[in-house]
């Protein structure tokens, strides 16, 4: 049992670091630097450039529109995906004849190219946000679902017969037993997952909706308004920078904390 | 309370219509919506702007949308399969083959052995007409020259720093190129023209299914008439381009000149379009597309183009 | 409890031959073997925990282990370990905790402490599940004598006066001695049941010289010293 | 420590389950009734017309192309991603200080549109085969690290310190120590990978690539043929079944065996 | 090998304080002291698994180790937890095997193995390494007696004629007396030496007697039972 040096005791949640707060000026220099270098603002747009396109835009108020608008559809997809998948992920990984039939499926929908599922949702469901986040939601779910059923496979057998013999109810063996043991495969389902959904959910609105950072992204794409591209992607980045160390890394932090302190 | 406003008049029928947000269409239904011209014919105009030609299709068969813009060769090979779709022309912009200024290409035959980009991909109806073009000719386009496909907006980036021999586009994007001092080497027009095919025939239009023709067809005249009274203002009212300038985001003076005036060039005779002509137009696409094109329609199926009637 | 296996097979090596044995509500039986015979493989099958013999367990009720090793969960403190599996609250857990000597590690996650103190909670969380059949692997290893000394005591006066039935795992004699009403000796491949030694002195008299002569008796050389020859 | 039943010693491959192999028989089955509740050839083809469509392609040799040119960019992305991604997450799940620095570059590119990846390395590299690679590495890459940094944070630290100890060479332990514990790790971001490659692969083929299943269902769609889209979609979908049952399940079941024998 | 610990917190708590020790080569010592003192720790601070102490660690040379708990890798064969430990070739890996009583097991991953015959493998993993300093912690327990002192036997005939320093962490006082020159008690919070103890007789003729009288000098009680009073 390795005891790295830390405090006794479980601590409690610790601040962003330094190298965190850092890395927007580093990005920001960087990217300066290489748009100086390359001299094509077309192409290579300036992060001047860009963050003036960003900041008209917030002031037209599109921004928000679009970036809400996906948040939504992310959120929402991201969500049922996580649910679902990890419920099938976990049966499949808990229980061999489920795992034998389903398998084939998993590996079938694993593969159905995005564009597939969300233009037919899109023509069985109608161009309507309920198909949109199906869509997302049926190309996440098989994903979550392979990485969480690997996860259960990997379930200490040791910890589950303690659990049986102790005669802990389910939501307790869940809570203490199961869920602990699967956060880093959450956490990677979820990370991962995100930035997924956010790719699918702009391939989504590429093809059937009239907002979204996906919807704006195609549109500028054909105008080949690089700037404008990048003021959208980079919004959502932040976004999901915000996301991250907000939300993410502060649970991942809390949920592992045993692991360094012990 | 006693006091009533006078009875807002209702908006009438709607026809909504899928396209892509900062297309060329969209110069007209702006004109259209601006100047009033649906309300005047008795229907209220719905644009649903979209991000892709794609998302346009889907809205459309998913009946999202009852007005597509699309080339009637498609509508042809739906109807051989069955569906009812019908045609109502638009423009008879096409392009070309273009290629950089100063590049020595004077014919096809010069671009052999080198680069050419096609932005509508192996099915480009403007490319199988200049390979048609090209065989008559005595050359081989296909195998002779090394054909890139992709992205328009990025084969047209591409064209401009130099990196393909010609470039075969949209229309508008060739118009932007014509800005920066390319040349067309052939016109698709000229193409057509000594293919003996009618230059004429509109090859864009607007497509709607057989039965909201029949069910509203008074709504479908007053859009034809609608959009025939907006390509009037558009072909002879310069202050009509001025407003439209921000959203045909044009990056400077000479590209909007190109942009208006290969607009103007586009727009149809209004004639109704010769069904022989048609018939003939299409076997030819038949023969270099293939099933892959045209499905499995043979011949032109008759019905692809719509009678409006005062068209 | 009664627990019936007629064999008991790894893939193709039957590791258990017929095993008859019951422990009476409030009796202690000691489980003594050699290294490998099976002994955990037996007390898996009466907790229930391997399904796949052939045999019976009978009326086990409740049931509570030590496993041989701690097997907590390292990402719960001390006291939750004990609370969870449990359900105590939280002053008995305060005074368990106490009683085995982890007075102030409450809050220590199993990984910050030393495997006897591991093992120390793993014996607590049995004690406190007040279970109808106590499951005992080894539970006093790997803890210094006065330390082991203490923790016997306790567990002998968790299991006075109540009926709780309790099979303890020992390759200490004069433990099992000590402890147990029955020493049942497994041996043999596959394992069986060799001997069965019957402790009469009453629990509270047992002493040191009891002790020895229980040794004695359990012992085939006889020796008193059951430890090392080394030469 | 929990014995299930199972034979001892170490058993070696076994073979593909008949669930699997019933599979094919059970989804076209599906597939015709449902296609036959539709009753609509153009949105929901029968796997009777796909079948032709699939057959029709294969005998003008179209569909080898397509499939192999598609085959050979994932097989050379995901090699590239597998490789780079393993070694930046094993890194940065070992090494606080990278994992800080790198932390928000990671996040950035996980969450960078493909799009606008694909984009750039086509103008800046050119409209070739080493671009095309290149955008689905880089969309690729940070979530394998992501999901093999998880890995490398759970690895046991007492076996690690046994490793230390015991003066084992880096490479024995990569080999008997690191990767067996980052199997299911590698299993699930491998299976996720490719799925997500493939996904990716389709957007390049879109934007600027001649030939591959991308191209060919991005030109059926132009012309809504549903049926030759799904028959592209189902070829590939196909070669990934045979690759996850000949391949990657093999592999794993090999990998694991310790597991089920235990 | 030396050690010198000046002092070794975990987080605020002071758990080592000034130590100093040195094993000379060949030479056996034994360490015993109460569970949690910080016998685990002393010795991952020798092998250098721990260097966030105040203090220094000269001359270890190559080291094996004896884990607490086995620390195989569950995922080869027993052969190849040998093998790619320490290097050792197929013969005496087979030989190996069958001294610590493992014949016929060589391809059984570790959780088809009992605990004390993970232990075992995990004593001749150590045994087989042919290290300078040789750090034990509590080797031989989870064992039957007659195996336990086997293991004992097995680990001097290995040890014999060979120059290793060896520490052995045991709470096993007649198991320290009959195996160690020295035996080292730590005590105390924050744990020093408390007491040394040589052990004079030469090894060859340590015998029960011996032992016995050993163990009456260690004890602080001088009682001849080590084992529980459960009075
Ligand atoms: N990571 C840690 N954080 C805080 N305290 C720790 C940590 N690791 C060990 N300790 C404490 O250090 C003390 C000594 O632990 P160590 O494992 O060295 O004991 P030990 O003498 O080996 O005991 P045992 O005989 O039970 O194995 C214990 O009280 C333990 O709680
Ligand atoms: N999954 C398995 N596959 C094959 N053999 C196994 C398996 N599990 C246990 N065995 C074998 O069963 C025998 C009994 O194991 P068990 O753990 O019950 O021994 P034990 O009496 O508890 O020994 P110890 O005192 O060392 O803990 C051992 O020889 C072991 O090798
Ligand atoms: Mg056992
Ligand atoms: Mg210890």
């Amino acid at each position: 049992m390795s005891k790295p040096n830390n405090q006794g005791g479980a601590s409690g949640f610790s601040r962003i670091s330094p190298a965190a707060l850092l890395f927007p000026f580093l990005f920001i220099g960087v990217w300066y630097v290489a748009a100086g270098l390359a001299g094509n603002e077309t192409t290579f747009p300036s992060p001047v450039t860009v963050g003036k396109i960003i900041l008209a835009e917030a002031r037209s108020g599109a921004l928000f529109i679009h970036v809400g608008a996906t948040l939504a559809r992310v959120a929402a997809a991201f969500v049922i995906a996580m649910a679902v998948g990890c419920a099938i992920g976990l049966w499949m990984g808990r229980n061999r004849g489920i795992n034998r039939w389903g398998d084939p499926w998993l590996v079938f929908f694993l593969n159905m190219p995005a564009l597939v599922t969300i233009v037919l949702c899109y023509i069985w469901i109608g161009l309507t946000e309920a198909a949109a986040i199906t869509a997302v939601a049926i190309n996440k779910i098989p994903m979550v679902a392979v990485m969480m059923r690997e996860g259960a496979r990997t379930l200490d057998p040791g910890l589950n017969d303690m659990a049986r013999v102790f005669r802990m109810t389910p939501a307790a063996r869940l809570a203490h037993v199961v869920i602990p043991q699967l956060a880093p495969h959450f956490a990677s389902a979820g990370r991962a997952g995100i930035a997924l959904i956010w790719k699918i959910v702009l391939v989504v609105e590429l093809l059937g909706a009239s907002t979204g950072v996906g919807f704006q992204i195609h549109t500028y794409f054909q105008l080949f308004d690089v700037g404008a591209v990048l003021a959208y992607a980079l919004s959502f980045i932040i976004v999901m920078l915000v996301v991250e160390y907000l939300i993410l890394q502060p649970w991942e932090r809390h949920a592992s904390r045993w692991r360094n302190a012990g | 309370s006693p006091i009533r406003g006078p009875i807002q008049a209702a908006d009438p029928d709607p026809i909504r219509i899928a396209v892509l947000k900062f297309g060329t269409v969209n110069w007209e239904l702006d004109t259209i919506l601006h100047n009033g011209l649906d309300k005047a014919n008795g229907f209220t105009l719905e644009v649903k702007p979209l991000a892709g030609s794609a998302a346009a299709k889907i809205a459309f068969e998913g009946g999202e949308a009852d007005i597509l813009v699309s080339d009637w060769i498609w509508v042809a090979r739906r109807r051989a399969t069955g569906a009812d779709l019908v045609f109502l022309p638009y423009s008879k912009s096409v392009g070309g083959v273009m290629v950089a200024g100063n590049s020595p290409a004077q014919t096809l035959a010069d671009l052999k052995h080198s680069k050419i980009a096609i932005a509508g991909g192996p099915l480009d109806k403007s490319w199988l007409i200049l390979q048609a073009y090209a065989l008559k000719n005595g050359m081989d386009l296909k195998t002779s020259t090394e054909q890139v496909f992709g992205a328009p907006p990025l084969l047209h980036q591409k064209a401009l720093t130099g990196e393909f021999g010609g470039i075969v586009n949209f229309w508008h994007y060739l118009a932007r190129l014509e800005a920066k001092g390319f040349r067309t080497l052939v016109s698709v027009n000229d193409a057509a023209r000594d293919l003996g095919l009618d230059p004429d025939i509109p090859l864009l239009g607007y497509v709607m299914k057989g039965d909201f023709v029949r069910e509203h067809a008074d709504r479908v005249r007053g859009f034809a008439a609608a959009s025939r009274a907006a390509k009037k203002i558009l072909e002879e009212d310069d202050t009509a381009w001025e407003r439209l300038r921000p959203i045909m985001k044009a990056e400077d003076d000479a590209a909007f000149e190109k942009l208006k005036a290969g607009f103007r060039a586009g727009i149809p005779d209004g004639q109704a379009v010769d069904p022989d002509a048609a018939a003939r137009f299409f076997n030819l696409m038949a023969q270099l597309g293939g099933e892959q094109l045209v499905g499995t329609a043979t011949t032109l199926p008759d019905g692809v183009f719509v009678d409006v009637g005062g068209w | 409890m009664q627990v019936e296996v007629r064999h008991k097979k790894f893939g193709g090596a039957q590791i258990l031959d017929w095993i008859e044995m019951s422990v009476g509500a409030g009796e202690i039986v000691a489980l003594t073997g050699p290294s490998g015979i099976g002994k955990t493989t037996l007390l898996r099958i009466i907790a229930g925990l391997d399904r796949d013999f052939e045999g019976a367990v009978t009326d086990p009720g409740r049931i509570a282990m030590v496993f041989q090793s701690p097997t907590l969960m390292p990402w719960r403190s001390a006291a939750d370990n004990l609370r969870l599996t449990t359900g105590a609250e939280r002053a008995s857990i305060d005074r368990l905790l106490d009683e085995v000597g982890l007075e102030g590690k409450a809050k220590f996650f199993p990984g910050q402490l030393s495997l006897g103190q591991q093992r120390r909670l793993a014996l607590a969380r049995a004690l406190a599940a007040n279970p109808a059949t106590l499951l005992m692997d080894e539970p006093f290893i790997s803890l210094d004598e006065e330390t082991a000394a203490r923790m016997r005591r306790l567990t002998m006066k968790v299991l006075e006066g109540r009926r709780i039935a309790t099979l303890i795992v020992t390759h200490d004699l004069v433990e099992a001695a000590t402890l147990a009403d029955r020493v049942v000796m497994l041996g043999g491949r596959p394992a069986a049941i060799e001997t069965i030694v019957p402790i009469t002195t009453p629990r509270a008299r047992r002493d040191a010289v009891t002790e020895a002569a229980a040794l004695r008796a359990l012992t085939p050389g006889g020796a008193g010293n059951a430890h090392g020859n080394l030469t």
